[in-house]
C-alpha cells in the first residue's frame, strides 16, 4: 500500500493548559478513524504526528520544522496560543505546507500576518466579540467593564467588545476601572472586589482555563453573581471548564463559546457528538470540534487538488466550503478566515447526564453576517 | 581492653590514608598519637568514631565490633571526639552548642552539666549567649572540649586540643586531661612532643598511614633518636 | 628618629556591648618585627581585621605610610602595601599551588585587567612564581591542588601569597599554628631572612613563645582588648602580669 | 597528534560542522543552528557561573533584549544583520551593566533571586509595553535582507543562515575562550573560589564581577540577536525566567568546569528534546529522569564524564 | 473603609496560606541547604490527593487533611532516600538541578496519573458560605478558616523552634553533619525528617488551598516562585522572616491587584528587588556581620 498521508499537529500537551491539547488530539483522532474506516483520502490512509508546542513560539516553530522536514508531514494544523500563532504563521510559506489553525483567536494571523498557506477554521476574537456585543446590547446594560487575562487576548477582547457594542448602542459607557489580573494568578479576590465596588451594569470576562475556574469559585464566595449586573464569559461554555465547575457555574450568566455541542440540530452534529461521547466519555469541547472539522477540511482539499502537494492543497482550501457540525463552513477567499460565528447562551440547569450546565437561549451567530470585512493589511 | 583497632585501612576516594593501623587502649589509659603533618593521626581518630569508615580491618569498642557503624551510634555508645578544626556550630550560641550535645546514656549518672562547665571554665560562662562562630580561636577550642564532655564519654578522642591556644590555656588543657583521665580513657594527638609525653602514658608514632613505633612515654622521652627520626624534633 | 610606618591610635572595636579591642595605640617602625601576643580572645585577630580592612573600627585611627587608611576596604589597603595571612587557611582550594601564587602576582602587577593574553604564558609572572615557590620550598607541590596538600603546606601557601603582593607591612596571624617543628623552623627562618633584607615590616601573632622570642624585635601584649605591655622580648618575658595572665607560671616550657 | 589531540579534534569538529548541510538530513540544520545559538548563550552564562561563581537566574533578560533589538531593527528599519547584532551586543551589555551594578554586591542565593527579580521586570516591560514590543504576541513577520559587509547572501535560506551562525558563534567562542584563559579569567576563577582572598590580594572584587557580568550579558545579547532571525519572532517567552533556566541546565548538564561544556550541554538538551518528543509527550518526565541521574552519578557533566572515561582508557 | 478592610483581610488570607507553604521551603533550605524547586510540585500533589481522597474515595475534608499530607511526606522520605542523599554535601547548584529534575518528574507523573483536566473540590459543609463580620463586611468562612490555619501554624512552629530542642538539633545537623553525629545526633534521620516535614507543610498548603483553587497541572509552578519571593524577602533560614515576607506578599497581592492593577504583574518582583537592595540578606536574614 501507499504511505499514509501525514497530518502534523502542534498543540499544548504539557503544563496547565494541556487539557486543550488533549481535546484537540481526540477530535483529530476521531475524524481520522472515520475517514480511514471509509477508505481514506485518495485511497491513502491518514496518520497523525503530534508535537507538543508547550505554548511557546520557539518550541512550536521548531516543531513545525521538524514535522515538515523530518516527519514529512503533508499538512499542518494546531495551535492554542495566539502568541505562538503569531510566531509560526510567518514561517509557513517557507515550509510550503497548508496550515489550519483550530483554536488560537488572534486576528492578526488572518489579518496583517496572513499568507496563502495559513487558514483558520475557528472563531477569532472579532467574531466572538461581535456575538458578545450583540448579547450585551440586548441586555440593556449601560456601564460595562471587564476582567481579562493580562495579555493580548484579554486586552483585544475588551477593545473589540467595546468597539462593536458602541456600534450597536452608542450610549453605552466603557468604564475605565478594568481589571487585568496576570495570567495564572491564584487569587482573584482583589480584582473581584474592585469590580464589585465600581458598580457596573455588566462585566465581560475573558478569563479561561484554570483561571476561569478559580475566578468563578472565588467570585461565588464573594457574592459577585448576586450583585444584579450582567455577566458575560467570552469563552465560558468550554466543556472542560464547565465540567470542573459543575453547579458552581452560576445560573443565568451569559456564556460564549466557539462551538456548543448541544445547539446544532443537524445529523452531522448528532453523529459527531454521539461518537465522540462513545469514544471518550465526555461531550466534545470547541477545541475538539475545530480539530475534527480541520481534518475533514484537509480531506476535501486534498481530494479537490487531487494530490497532497502543499501548494496545491493550500490553494484548494481557499474558498472551500465543507459541511461541519455547525453547518457549512467556508474559508473566505480574501484572508482564509472561516466564516463562522460563536454560540452564546445562558447557563441553565445542570445536564444530569454530562454533569455540566446546559445552555439556555443558545444562539448561534451566522458567520457570514458577523465576520468583519477583510483587513486591508492582509495581502495574500 | 576498651578499644581495639585491628589492622584498619581507610581511604579518601582513592588515596590510601591509613594502611593497616593497629592499636589498643586499656580502660583508664591515656595514650597519644604522634606523627608529622599528614601522617594519618586525624584519620585514625575519625575511623574509630566512624566518620571515615575503614574499608578493611576491625574496630572493637568494649568488646563489640563497631566497624562501619554510623558515628552517632558510636557516640551514643560512649566515644567522644574533639575534632582538630573545632567545628563549633555557627549561628548557635555557646550555651546552645552545649545544649545540643547533651546526651544521657541509660545507667550513667550525669557528671557534666552546663552549670558545672560554666563553673569550671568561667570564660565560657561569660560568653554563654554569644554566637559560637564569633569566638576567638582559643575560645572555640575550649568550647569544643567542653562540648564533648556533655555526652559523658567513656573514651575521649582529642585531636590537637592545643592548636592555637595560649600557653596558660595549654596548661589548663593539660590539667584537664590529667583530671579526666581518672575517669575516662583518652586518646589524643598533639604536635608538641613535650606536651604529649607529659600527659600520656604511652605513645604511638605514625608515618604515612602506618604505625612505626610504639613506646611508653618514659622510654620515648629519652629516645632522642626516634624522636628525631619520626618527628623531626631536634 | 624615623617616621613610623604604621600608626595606630585609640583603635577600638565593639560587638554590641563588648569591646574586643579597646583603645589600642601603637607605632610600628619600618623594618622592625613586632609580635603581638595575648590570651585567647584578647583581640589580636580583631586588631588585624581592622588594620587590613576586614572590619571597620568603631573608633580610632590607623595611619599607614602617612596616609589615613581607617575603614578602607581590603583591596585598597592591600594595594597600598599592607598584606595579611589568616589564622584559618584562606586559599584557593580548587587551584594548584602555583595558580594560587599567580593570582596574587597578577593582582599585584595589575595584569588582572588583561583579557587578551594567555595567563599561563605570562613570562614575568611565571618567573616570579617560580622564585616564590622555590623560596618556600613548594616547588615540588607546584602542580598539586591546594586543597589536598597537608595543613602545614597550606600555611606556606598562605605566606607565599602574602609575599607575592610585595607588601611593605606584613601581618601574620599565627603562621605556624599546626605546623611540625621543622616546618615552624622554616617559617621563622624565612621571616628572619626577609626582615634582614630591610624591605619588610612584620606584625606577627603567635602562641608559640619559641617563635615569638626568636623573631620579634618588640612584643606587644594584649589582654581583654587592651594593650598591656609593649617592650623588648626580655622585658615582656619578665613582666609579672604577662607571666600570670598569659604564660602561666612554669617557665621551663617556654624556654626556646 | 598523539600528544596534542585537542586541536586536531576541534579542527575535525569544525570541518564536520561546516559540511553539515551536505551530510545530514535537512532538518538537522535547524537543530544544529539552535544548538549553536543556545550553546553560545549557555557559554556566556558559564562565564559568570562556572568561572566567576555567580548563579544568575535572570540571564534571559540579556538574551531577550538582544532578540528584541534585532527583531525591532529588522522590522522597523531593515538594518543589515551584522549591524543589528552589534546593537544586540550593546543592548545586552548595557542592560547587564545596569542590572549587574545592583546585583553583584549580593551573594549566592540572594544574587540569584535579585537577578531573577530584575529579569522578571524586564519580562514585564516586554510583556506590557504593547506599543513597542507588541506585548505577549511578540514581534514577528520581519525579514533579514542583508548581512552587511557587502556580501550578497540569501539569508532566508536556512542553510545559509546556518553558516552565518556557525561563523559568528565560532568567533565569539574563540573570544570567550581567550577571556577565560587570560589573566582576567584567572582572577575570575579565583573569585569563584574565594572572593575574600582576592580582595586581600588588592583587587576590587565587585568591579571584576561586574565586568564579567557585563561581558556575559554582551554575549548573551549576541546569542539572542542570532535567535530572532532564526525563529522569525522575538516573543516574551525568550525573556521569561524559564528561559533563564535553560543555560543553567545546559551548563551543568555539559559540565561547568569545562569551557566547551555548555555547548555539549546545549547539544544534549536539544537533541534529547527532539528525539524524545517524537516518542512520548512525557518528554519532561524523561528529561527529569536523565537530569536526576546526571546530577546523582555524573556530576562532572557529559563532557567531564566523557573526558574522565578517555583518561581511564589511556 | 470596608474596601480597605476587605483588602486587608484578603491580604492576610493570601499571606498566611503562602506562609504555610513557604515556611516548608525555608526550613528545607535552612537545614539541608537545598533549594527545593519541587516544593510547588509537592503542594500540587497535596491538592490532587485531596481531590482523590474526597471525590473518589469519599473521605471527609478533615480526614483528608490528615491523610493526604502524610502520603506526601511518605513520598518525600522515599525521594530523600533515593535521590537527595547523593547531593547533600555538594554545592548548592547540584541541589538546584536535582530538585528541578524532581519537579519535572513530579509534574509529569501527576499528569500521567490524574490527566490534564481541571478539578475542584468543595469546602466541608461546616466552612461553606459567608460570615458577617463587624463593620458590615461579609467574608467567606473558608477564607477565615485559612487565616486560622495559618495562625495555628505560626504558633506551633514558633513553639517547635524556640521552645524545644528539636529546632536546635535541626540546625546543628544542618550546619555540620559530621559534628552533629559525633554529638549523638542521628543526622540521617533528622535530614530525612526535615525534608519530609517540609513536604508535609507544602501538602497541607495544597489541601487547604484545594477548596478555593482550581486543581490543574500548572498549579505547582505558580506557587513556587511566590514561595521563593516570600523566603527571600524575609531572609533565608529565618522563621519570623518568612512570616513577614508572606504577609508582605499578601499585602502586595491584596492591595496591588486592587489599587494598582496595571503593574500587578511585576509588583512582587519589584518588592523583592527593593528589599534586597536595601537589605541584601532579606529583612530578617543573617548577613555577614562586620
Ligand atoms: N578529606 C580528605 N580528602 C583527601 N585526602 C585527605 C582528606 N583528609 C586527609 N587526607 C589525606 O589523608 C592523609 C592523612 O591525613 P590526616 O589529616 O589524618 O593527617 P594528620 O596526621 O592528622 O595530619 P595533621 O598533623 O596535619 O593534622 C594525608 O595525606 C591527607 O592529605
Ligand atoms: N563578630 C563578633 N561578634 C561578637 N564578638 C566577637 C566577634 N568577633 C570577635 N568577637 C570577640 O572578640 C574577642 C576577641 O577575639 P579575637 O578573635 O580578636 O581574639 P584573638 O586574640 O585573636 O584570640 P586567639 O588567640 O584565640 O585567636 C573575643 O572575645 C571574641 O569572642
Ligand atoms: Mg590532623
Ligand atoms: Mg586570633
Amino acid at each position: 500500500a501507499e504511505d499514509p498521508i501525514k497530518i502534523g499537529a502542534i498543540y499544548i500537551m504539557s503544563g496547565s493548559a494541556a487539557t486543550y491539547g488533549k481535546f484537540a488530539q481526540q477530535g483529530i483522532q476521531l475524524a481520522m478513524d472515520e475517514i480511514n474506516a471509509s477508505g481514506g483520502v485518495l485511497g491513502r490512509q491518514l496518520a497523525l504526528q503530534l508535537e507538543d508546542g508547550q505554548g511557546k513560539a520557539a518550541v512550536a516553530i521548531q516543531a513545525a520544522r521538524k514535522l515538515v522536514y523530518q516527519d514529512k508531514a503533508d499538512v499542518l494544523m494546531g495551535l492554542d496560543s495566539s502568541g505562538v500563532a503569531q510566531g509560526l504563521v510567518p514561517v509557513l510559506p517557507e515550509l510550503g505546507k497548508p496550515f489550519i489553525i483550530t483554536h488560537a483567536a488572534t486576528p492578526d494571523v488572518t489579518g496583517k500576518l496572513c499568507n496563502a498557506f495559513t487558514y483558520r477554521i475557528s472563531v477569532n476574537v472579532h467574531q466572538n466579540m461581535q456575538g458578545a456585543a450583540a448579547v450585551a446590547a440586548k441586555t440593556g446594560a449601560k456601564k460595562w467593564t471587564t476582567i481579562g487575562p493580562d495579555y493580548a487576548f484579554g486586552h483585544q477582547s475588551w477593545e473589540f467588545f467595546g468597539k462593536y457594542l458602541k456600534e450597536k448602542s452608542p450610549d453605552v459607557v466603557l468604564m475605565p476601572e478594568t481589571a487585568f489580573p496576570r495570567f495564572g494568578a491564584e487569587d482573584f479576590t482583589p480584582f473581584i472586589n474592585g469590580v464589585m465596588e465600581s458598580k457596573p451594569d455588566g462585566v465581560v470576562i475573558s478569563l479561561w482555563g484554570g483561571d476561569l475556574v478559580n475566578f468563578v469559585r472565588q467570585a461565588n464566595n464573594r457574592g459577585f453573581f448576586k450583585q444584579g449586573f450582567e455577566v458575560l464569559f467570552t469563552v465560558g461554555a468550554a466543556t472542560e471548564v464547565l465540567a470542573a465547575l459543575g453547579d458552581q457555574m452560576p445560573e443565568g450568566v451569559w456564556l460564549g463559546t466557539r462551538y456548543w455541542y448541544g445547539s446544532h440540530d443537524n445529523d452531522l452534529n448528532k453523529k459527531f457528538v454521539a461518537s465522540y461521547q462513545k469514544n471518550y466519555g465526555t461531550p466534545p469541547s470547541y477545541n475538539a470540534e475545530g480539530a475534527y472539522v480541520a481534518v475533514y477540511a484537509f480531506k476535501a482539499a486534498i481530494e479537490k487538488a487531487g494530490s497532497t502537494d502543499g501548494k496545491a492543497v493550500a490553494q484548494a482550501l481557499s474558498g472551500l466550503s465543507i459541511p461541519a457540525p455547525t453547518g457549512t463552513v467556508t474559508f473566505r477567499k480574501g484572508d482564509n478566515q472561516a466564516l463562522i460565528g460563536p454560540t452564546w447562551g445562558r447557563a441553565a440547569a445542570m445536564n444530569t447526564q454530562d454533569k455540566i450546565r446546559s445552555l439556555a437561549d443558545a444562539q448561534f451567530f451566522d458567520g457570514e453576517k458577523i465576520t468583519p470585512p477583510v483587513d486591508p493589511a492582509c495581502k495574500l | 581492653m576498651i578499644l581495639e583497632v585491628d589492622n584498619i585501612h581507610t581511604y579518601y576516594g582513592e588515596s590510601h590514608a591509613l594502611q593497616g593501623i593497629s592499636l589498643n587502649l586499656e580502660e583508664g589509659e591515656t595514650v597519644c598519637l604522634l606523627g608529622r603533618n599528614g601522617a594519618g593521626k586525624s584519620t585514625t581518630l575519625r575511623s574509630i568514631i566512624g566518620l571515615s569508615a575503614p574499608r578493611r580491618g576491625r574496630v572493637t569498642f568494649k568488646g563489640r565490633d563497631i566497624t562501619g557503624q554510623p558515628a552517632y551510634r558510636n557516640a551514643r555508645a560512649g566515644i567522644g571526639l574533639v575534632p582538630e578544626d573545632r567545628r563549633i556550630f555557627p549561628g548557635l550560641s555557646v550555651r546552645e552548642n552545649l545544649e545540643i550535645a547533651e546526651y544521657s546514656r541509660p545507667g550513667v549518672t550525669r557528671q557534666w552539666t552546663i552549670e558545672r562547665i560554666f563553673d569550671e571554665y568561667p570564660m565560657l560562662g561569660e560568653l554563654a549567649g554569644q554566637d559560637g562562630s564569633t569566638l576567638s580561636g582559643g575560645q572555640q577550642q575550649m568550647l569544643a572540649v567542653a562540648r564533648s564532655l556533655m555526652s559523658e564519654p567513656l573514651l575521649l578522642l582529642l585531636d590537637e586540643p592545643n592548636e592555637g591556644l595560649a600557653p596558660v590555656i595549654v596548661k589548663q588543657i593539660g590539667a584537664l586531661i590529667d583530671q579526666l583521665s581518672r575517669t575516662t580513657t583518652i586518646l589524643f594527638t598533639d604536635q608538641s612532643v613535650h606536651f604529649a609525653l607529659k600527659h600520656a602514658q604511652r605513645a604511638y608514632i605514625l608515618e604515612k598511614g602506618m604505625i612505626v613505633h610504639e613506646a611508653s612515654s618514659q622510654a620515648l622521652i629519652n629516645d632522642i633518636e626516634t624522636q628525631h627520626r619520626y618527628l623531626s624534633v631536634a | 628618629m624615623t617616621q613610623p610606618i604604621l600608626q595606630v591610635s585609640h583603635l577600638t572595636k565593639r560587638f554590641g556591648g563588648v569591646a574586643a579591642v579597646l583603645d589600642v595605640s601603637v607605632d610600628v617602625l619600618p623594618h622592625e618585627t613586632l609580635a603581638i601576643i595575648g590570651p585567647n580572645g584578647a583581640g589580636k585577630t580583631t586588631f588585624y581585621n581592622m588594620l587590613s580592612g576586614r572590619m571597620t573600627p568603631s573608633s580610632g585611627k590607623v595611619t599607614f605610610e602617612a596616609q589615613d587608611i581607617t575603614g578602607l576596604p581590603p583591596h585598597r589597603i592591600s594595594r597600598m602595601g599592607v598584606s595579611r595571612s589568616f589564622q584559618i587557611n584562606n586559599i584557593f582550594n580548587e587551584m594548584t599551588v602555583r595558580e594560587n601564587i599567580e593570582v596574587a602576582l597578577t593582582a599585584y602587577h595589575g595584569d588582572s585587567r588583561r583579557w587578551y593574553n594567555i595567563a599561563s604564558r605570562n613570562r614575568p609572572i611565571q618567573q616570579e612564581a617560580d622564585m616564590l615557590l622555590e623560596r618556600l620550598s613548594l616547588t615540588d607541590l607546584a602542580v598539586r591542588r591546594a586543597g589536598v596538600i597537608s595543613y602545614g603546606d597550606k600555611r606556606l601557601v598562605e605566606i607565599a601569597m602574602v609575599l607575592a603582593t610585595r607588601p611593605h607591612l606584613v601581618l601574620l596571624d599565627e603562621p605556624t599554628a599546626g605546623m611540625t617543628p621543622d616546618e615552624t623552623h622554616r617559617v621563622t627562618a624565612l621571616v628572619k631572612s626577609l626582615a634582614a633584607t630591610g624591605d619588610y615590616t612584620f606584625l606577627i601573632t603567635e602562641h608559640d613563645m619559641g617563635v615569638v622570642f626568636d623573631v620579634a624585635d618588640r612584643v606587644l601584649v594584649m589582654h581583654r582588648g587592651q594593650s598591656l605591655v609593649l617592650g623588648t622580648p626580655q622585658e615582656v618575658k619578665m613582666h609579672p602580669e604577662v607571666r600570670r595572665a598569659y604564660l602561666g607560671d612554669a617557665e621551663e616550657e617556654i624556654a626556646p | 597528534m598523539r600528544n596534542r589531540p585537542l586541536p586536531f579534534v576541534l579542527a575535525l569538529l569544525l570541518l564536520v560542522l561546516a559540511a553539515l548541510p551536505w551530510i545530514t538530513p535537512y532538518f538537522y540544520i535547524f537543530i544544529v543552528t539552535e544548538i549553536l545559538i543556545l550553546g553560545l548563550f549557555a557559554a556566556s552564562f558559564n562565564l559568570i557561573f562556572g568561572y566567576t561563581g555567580m548563579l544568575s537566574f535572570g540571564h534571559a533578560a540579556f538574551f531577550g533584549v538582544g532578540s528584541y533589538a534585532t527583531a525591532l531593527l529588522l522590522q522597523g528599519a531593515q538594518w543589515p544583520l551584522l549591524a543589528c547584532l552589534l546593537v544586540a551586543i550593546m543592548a545586552g551589555a548595557v542592560l547587564a551593566l545596569i542590572i549587574g551594578f545592583f546585583s553583584v554586591r549580593l551573594n549566592e542565593v540572594y544574587f540569584s533571586m535579585l537577578t531573577l527579580a530584575f529579569g522578571m521586570m524586564v519580562f514585564a516591560v516586554v510583556h506590557q509595553w504593547r506599543s513597542v514590543t507588541n506585548g505577549s504576541d511578540g514581534i514577528a513577520g520581519f525579514r533579514v535582507n542583508s548581512l552587511g559587509l557587502g556580501f550578497d547572501l540569501a539569508l532566508a535560506n536556512p542553510s545559509v543562515y546556518y553558516h552565518v551562525v556557525l561563523v559568528i558563534v565560532v568567533l565569539a567562542t574563540a573570544f570567550l575562550y581567550l577571556i577565560c584563559r587570560s589573566s582576567f579569567g584567572l582572577i575570575l576563577r579565583a573569585i569563584r573560589q574565594n572572593p575574600e582572598r582576592v580582595a586581600f590580594c588588592g583587587l576590587n572584587v565587585k568591579s571584576y564581577r561586574l565586568a564579567a557580568f557585563t561581558i556575559s550579558g554582551a554575549f548573551a545579547g549576541l546569542a539572542g540577536g542570532l535567535m530572532a532571525p532564526f525563529l522569525r519572532i522575538a516573543s516574551p517567552e525568550l525573556v521569561h525566567w524559564s528561559m533563564s533556566a535553560e543555560p543553567v541546565l545546559m551548563s551543568i548538564l555539559g559540565g561547568t568546569g569545562y569551557f566547551l561544556g555548555p555547548y555539549f550541554g546545549a547539544a544534549m538538551f536539544v537533541l534529547l528534546e527532539t528525539w524524545i518528543t517524537s516518542m512520548t509527550h512525557a518528554w519532561m518526565l524523561v528529561l527529569g529522569i536523565i537530569l536526576a541521574l546526571m546530577v546523582m552519578f555524573f556530576r562532572r557533566g557529559v563532557l567531564g564524564t566523557f573526558l574522565d572515561w578517555l583518561q581511564e582508557r589511556k | 473603609m470596608s474596601s480597605l478592610g476587605m483588602a486587608l483581610l484578603n491580604s492576610l488570607d493570601i499571606g498566611l496560606l503562602l506562609f504555610v507553604i513557604a515556611v516548608g521551603l525555608n526550613i528545607v533550605f535552612g537545614v539541608l541547604n537545598v533549594i527545593n524547586f519541587a516544593h510547588g510540585a509537592l503542594y500540587m500533589l497535596g491538592a490532587y490527593l485531596a481531590y482523590t481522597c474526597m471525590t473518589l474515595l469519599g473521605m471527609s475534608f478533615w480526614l483528608t487533611l490528615l491523610v493526604a499530607p502524610l502520603c506526601v511526606a511518605a513520598l518525600a522520605v522515599l525521594i530523600d532516600r533515593i535521590m537527595l542523599r547523593f547531593i547533600y554535601q555538594r554545592e548548592i547548584s547540584d541541589s538546584l538541578l536535582l530538585t528541578f529534575a524532581l519537579l519535572l518528574i513530579l509534574n509529569e507523573s501527576v499528569r500521567l496519573v490524574w490527566g490534564t483536566g481541571i478539578h475542584v473540590i468543595d469546602p466541608p459543609p461546616l466552612l461553606q458560605g459567608t460570615a458577617a463580620l463587624p463593620g458590615g463586611v461579609t467574608y467567606p468562612i473558608y477564607s477565615l478558616f485559612v487565616v486560622a490555619v495559618g495562625l495555628i501554624f505560626v504558633c506551633a512552629l514558633w513553639f517547635l523552634f524556640n521552645r524545644t530542642r528539636v529546632g536546635k538539633i535541626m540546625r546543628a545537623a544542618a550546619l555540620d553533619r559530621d559534628m552533629a553525629q559525633v554529638l549523638c545526633i542521628n543526622t540521617k534521620l533528622v535530614i530525612t525528617g526535615v525534608f519530609a516535614f517540609g513536604a508535609w507543610l507544602a501538602a497541607v498548603g495544597g489541601v487547604v488551598a484545594a477548596p478555593m483553587r482550581a486543581i490543574d497541572p500548572g498549579m505547582g509552578d505558580k506557587i513556587i516562585i511566590e514561595s521563593f519571593i516570600v523566603v527571600v524577602i524575609g531572609g533565608l533560614g529565618s522563621f519570623p522572616g518568612t512570616l513577614l515576607g508572606a504577609i508582605i506578599l499578601g499585602l502586595i497581592y491584596g492591595f496591588g491587584g486592587r489599587f494598582f492593577p496595571d503593574v500587578n504583574l511585576i509588583l512582587p518582583f519589584v518588592g523583592m528587588a527593593i528589599v534586597l537592595l536595601l537589605k541584601p540578606h532579606g529583612l530578617m536574614g543573617k548577613g555577614a556581620s562586620t
